[in-house]
């Protein structure tokens, strides 16, 4: 005989349509006016250092970069309903949420121009540098989580990963830990549809992202990641839950990638561009734009000062960035242990040796 | 201080380390109520509790990043592998994470954590409880790999392993795990790391090894000394970095050597002992470096996992061989 | 604004009460009765050489042994419902599923008496030997489903893990792949309520097991697993399904594991007398022979023919295994590759010196 | 036969072994529209169809569980992980099942799979991109573990690596992968596994190298030439089983060896080779055995890891200070 023993339903969440416009009545708690010119500002920023580390990586003055056009307002949104005190644990697209946490622009040019120095964070030292590994930052997620709430604290964890990483058992490991042990943790999955050239379809089955929550028996949603009002009150929402003890959260953040996969990608080699314009309609600048020149008098003035502020920041960092002398070849084994085995020694000499004859190393180039 | 064996050691280890710091926490499968499989965390969690003392969801690959993560916000985890045949799962945290995170941040985030896991053939068990594969985790950079010989050095390296401010592999010959008991000064000091142990004197040839063949190598240097061939015994302890200068210095001595280990053969740790005496001492060598080792093969089932494993006789041979090479 | 954008329901199936009884009317296409006998004297089977294994291994005559005491319901069901072509990949407990497939109980005492020979299975060619490292062979039925699916045949695959191998990613992965390909497999959890010491409910939040199936987009169904018929069933239809290009399923059978979970092990430890008591009530064999009294005219005479053509059976097979004799040693390199590199034929050769030096290798005992 | 990659090199074979048997099936992240991130697979799916060009869902456990699957049914599976430095979490089902399928049910079932991956420092890519990683594989029992040096190596290992009955892991030399266009006959013939290539002859000094390396061994020998010292260059090519027996016929002959690799030295292959040079020809030595290795370290981001990269004037001077060696 059949009976049914448990139910779910997954909710998608949105308050601004494409334009700007609401689509309902926003909640009493939404997000203040001060919070979202906040997130405005940083989504900006974000765009205009992804613009330029492109540039620089085209230039030959940086590495592989991987740009986070058109998802800017998923990593502010959930990074500005973040305490200083939680940790975040980052993918490698989410140079937004870094600059709202206090990673700087110059930190972030180091790091993507190979110097190990960019994740030496001076302002959240507890945060994760980067997971270049799909999905293994989520298992780091419920160890710190673990931690905090051994320690009786009131903090919660954010980490990133994009609908490509859900394919992975790291992730669902991690879901179903958090679960059990009741874990303050944020998930955050980018939906931003593809993975390289791989879609969103082809990753699974399921109809959304948000229901991979069902199997670890925790709580989801699906929000409309081009929505900063919504992207920032679905994560303080859950980060208030997970801080008074409520547990962990998921949420899957719709949201379009609308550059390459990194600069090493060419995505026209496996999707149309058809389909990328599409998506210039959704995109999450022009629409927080057109709220705030809607409800909080944004003017003229303010965005060109806004620009030119975040214009000026961004040479300054990059600036830096390109006067900023190597690292003493040693440090490759300066930071390998707090106290390197003597059995290494002879090792880091002779590295120092081979950068004094042959600093340049100049023949594997 | 009362007899004990390896596996009460590991366990008196883990409580002295419990009682001590209480960041020390411990995690894995089965290691709550149960106290482990082979009860190396009997009775800790009575002691400290569920929180301090953790069962998890069974995966292996989500232990090592639970202690990854614990261990970055400076907790010291002790996590638990039930049997080395299931690290593998762990192994990309490991050498991903575990082993980088200090270098990677310039020294601003590090991970404290041990990684246990009994390893090694012996004992009868079914497919995939047989491995010694200590060789993968000693070629991964930012890692410690440790493993005792014998229940008094157990204590005293799971202590330092769990001290140490980096991560350590600290793997446990479960042969050996009750095969004698020891009396020990459980006095709650860590014997020190990435130094060799020289377990006896001798004049006439180096054996080095580690875990439980030590047990046969020792066996072998009695039946050797029978015979007239003062043999020096060598225990590695930590395999991973390798204290060379230890065995350099007996090899320059004895002129021979003998390097036994129960892993495969290619691709072993003896292999880099082997190595690093031919670079360093190949003036000072009478003979060949020899290794008696397990073949590079699956460890067979039970029925034929003797015929694998280095038997004294072989190290006897082989020694001897050594001293009549010319 | 928030709005449902998915909704899932996981159901439960079941046909017998505990002792026996119909809980309501059977569908019309319910097993057979020579089926559901065939099922029966399986079970019997199993039960007896578990008991009998677990009898050799204290006896010093085989290894370490898990047994499968309580569950023959949950494997005997679904291999009735497998065809020969059909493949299975098992976990270690699922004795009574490879004796339905095929394999001799002679070959189970081999391999549980630490031969390898013991896998080299005379009758179902094509299925996976036991797989320990947990969850492992959830992937490998995948790509077999998948090499199945590329010929266009018309066979399924049936892999098994427990309630502690939805932990791993590897379940994750594989249910995950099997859906977004739509693979002929159909997953069967046991859910025995215990992974060694460590409660169902430690191991997710996860109300059910069935649900993870949601996270691939797939179909799945809580089954009484000490309900052959049930089992029978469920197994039967989900594989017509899955050979008629209908996609993977998930079954999870409720079942309780009345046993040590080996014989290395001491349940006693970390679970009340109590719990297990209470599930003896639930013996699937009771269950259905009950059953098969009530519906098929099981009687005295069949119970006893069939007791005894078991025992018999079972004391040549222990007969056989004692008398076998071992592999010579270089059976160790013989399988390795397929030729053996010359690198290794020395070694080779020092196996088999060994082996007549020291033929007992008596200094490890 | 015009000129080629290396990268055209494998592209090549992998369109050779698909049209030559049908078997042959090729999965991976991005392997199929995209034609993989570095192009080994391009065209191929356009050619051969979604079947038998699988873009696979992100999980390179999933991928090599999904390729042993497939290859125990008589498929003959292609994996490509996209970086060695994601390769560990499929180690867990090489290990366990690829190297072991055929031993454990002696010959009843078999894993005629490969896993291939890019791997190698060199090219200033992001962290973990950088990995050399072999000696893991090297010291798995069953299975093979392949590196080509050229485009025309490339080409015939890799259609052996797709013939063999057994699994292979395929590491192609990324750094140079465009390094050199190569002239080499597309015959459809495998070239040999589980031998080295003599690339070059000498009489004073073996110079044992696999992948990239070879190309700074071989500029090294050009210039060794100059100062008067020949050296004999030895390509490993099949990393394990590694052919001894090439290795020491040289080295008998020259009494003189430098071994050159890019990854980690602890643990490495050339430790493997060095321990068996020292066993079966101490007394040809003239010189300690030296290696020229990357360091036990993590390989350092793009803006130092020309400083971690084996460098041609390294192995000269090694070379140098071998000959000099008293
Ligand atoms: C374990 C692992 N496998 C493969 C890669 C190579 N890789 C880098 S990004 C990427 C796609 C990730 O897609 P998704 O998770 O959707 O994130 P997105 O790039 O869209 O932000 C792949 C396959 C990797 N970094 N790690
Ligand atoms: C990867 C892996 N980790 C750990 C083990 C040790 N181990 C063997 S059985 C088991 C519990 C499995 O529980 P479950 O999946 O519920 O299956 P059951 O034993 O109940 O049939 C464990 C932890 C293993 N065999 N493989
Ligand atoms: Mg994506
Ligand atoms: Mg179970």
């Amino acid at each position: 005989m059949r009976t049914a023993v448990a139910q779910f339903e997954i909710e998608h969440l949105g308050f601004l349509d494409p334009a700007g416009d609401l689509l309902g009545e926003l909640p009493a708690d939404i997000g203040s006016l001060e919070q979202i010119k906040r997130g405005y500002r940083l989504m900006v920023l974000t765009r205009l250092f992804d613009t330029r580390a492109v540039n620089l990586q085209r230039t030959g003055q940086m590495g592989t970069f991987p740009s986070s056009l058109g998802q800017e307002a998923v990593t502010v949104g959930f990074s500005l309903a973040m305490q200083d005190d939680d940790r975040f644990l980052p993918s490698y697209r989410e140079h937004g949420a870094q600059l709202c946490r206090g990673v700087t622009l110059l930190e972030q040019l180091l790091y993507w121009g190979g110097d190990e120095r960019g994740s030496d964070f001076q302002g959240p030292r507890k945060d994760f540098p980067l997971s270049v590994p799909i999905a293994t930052q989520c298992l780091h997620a419920t160890g710190i989580a673990t931690a905090i709430k051994l320690r009786g604290e009131q903090q919660a964890v954010v980490v990133c990963c994009g609908d490509g990483a859900t394919s992975k058992g790291d992730f669902y490991e991690a879901i179903n830990v958090a679960g059990v042990w009741n874990l303050p943790v944020l998930f955050v999955v980018t939906n931003n549809h593809w993975a390289i050239s791989v879609p969103r379809s082809a990753q699974s089955k399921a109809e959304t992202l948000a229901q991979k929550a069902i199997a670890a028996g925790i709580d989801s949603l699906q929000v409309d990641g081009n929505d900063l009002l919504a992207m920032e009150y679905a994560s303080r929402q859950a980060l208030e839950r997970a801080r008074a003890g409520g547990g962990p959260f998921l949420i899957e953040a719709l949201t379009y990638r609308m550059g390459d996969h990194t600069t090493a990608d060419d995505a026209r080699r496996y999707r149309d561009d058809e389909e990328v314009s599409k998506y210039w309609q959704q995109d999450p600048i022009p629409r927080i734009k057109a709220y705030l020149v809607a409800h909080a008098g944004w003017s003229k003035d303010d965005e060109e000062a806004l620009q030119n502020d975040c214009k000026q920041q961004l040479e300054q960092a990059v600036k830096d960035y390109l006067a900023t002398e190597p690292q003493p070849p040693e440090a490759m084994f300066d930071y390998l242990y707090a106290n390197l085995p003597e059995a290494y020694a002879t090792q880091r000499q002779q590295v120092i040796d081979k950068a004094s004859t042959n600093p340049n190393g100049a023949d594997h180039e | 201080m009362s007899e004990q064996t390896l596996i009460e050691a590991v366990n008196l280890a883990l409580l002295h380390a419990m009682e001590q710091d209480e960041e020390v926490v411990l995690l894995g499968e089965d290691v709550g109520a149960n106290g482990g499989v082979f009860r190396a965390t009997d009775g800790l969690q009575q002691q400290f509790g569920p929180d301090r003392v953790m069962d998890t969801p069974l995966a292996e690959n989500m232990i090592a990043g639970l202690a990854i993560g614990m261990a970055a916000e400076g907790l010291k985890p002790v996590a638990e592998i039930q049997f080395m045949g299931f690290i593998y799962p762990a192994l990309d945290q490991i050498i991903s994470h575990a082993g980088r995170l200090r270098n990677r941040t310039r020294g601003r985030l590090s991970c404290p954590m041990v990684l246990r896991a009994p390893f090694g053939a012996g004992i009868h068990a079914p497919e995939h409880h047989s491995e010694s594969t200590e060789a993968l985790f000693a070629h991964m950079p930012g890692v410690r790999v440790v493993i005792p010989s014998s229940p008094g050095r157990a204590y005293g390296l799971l202590l330092a392993a769990i001290a140490d401010p980096d991560p350590v592999v600290f793997l446990e010959p479960k042969r050996i795990y009750r095969l004698v008991k020891e009396e020990f000064d459980a006095n709650r000091e860590p014997q020190p790391l990435d130094v060799c142990f020289t377990l006896r004197s001798g004049e006439d040839i180096t054996l080095v090894s580690w875990g439980a063949s030590v047990v046969e190598t020792g066996e072998a240097a009695t039946q050797l000394a029978k015979q007239g061939i003062s043999a020096e015994v060598i225990d590695v302890a930590t395999v991973s970095p390798i204290d060379m200068t230890t065995i350099l210095e007996s090899v320059a001595k004895t002129g021979r050597c003998v390097i036994i280990h129960e892993a495969a053969r290619s691709g072993g740790i003896g292999a880099d002992i082997a190595a690093g005496i031919g670079e360093h001492c190949l003036l000072d060598l009478l003979a060949p470096v020899i290794r008696v080792t397990g073949y590079d093969t699956i460890v067979p089932m039970a029925r034929m996992e003797h015929l694998y494993l280095p038997a004294v006789d072989q190290i006897v041979t082989a020694a001897i061989q050594t001293m009549e090479f010319e």
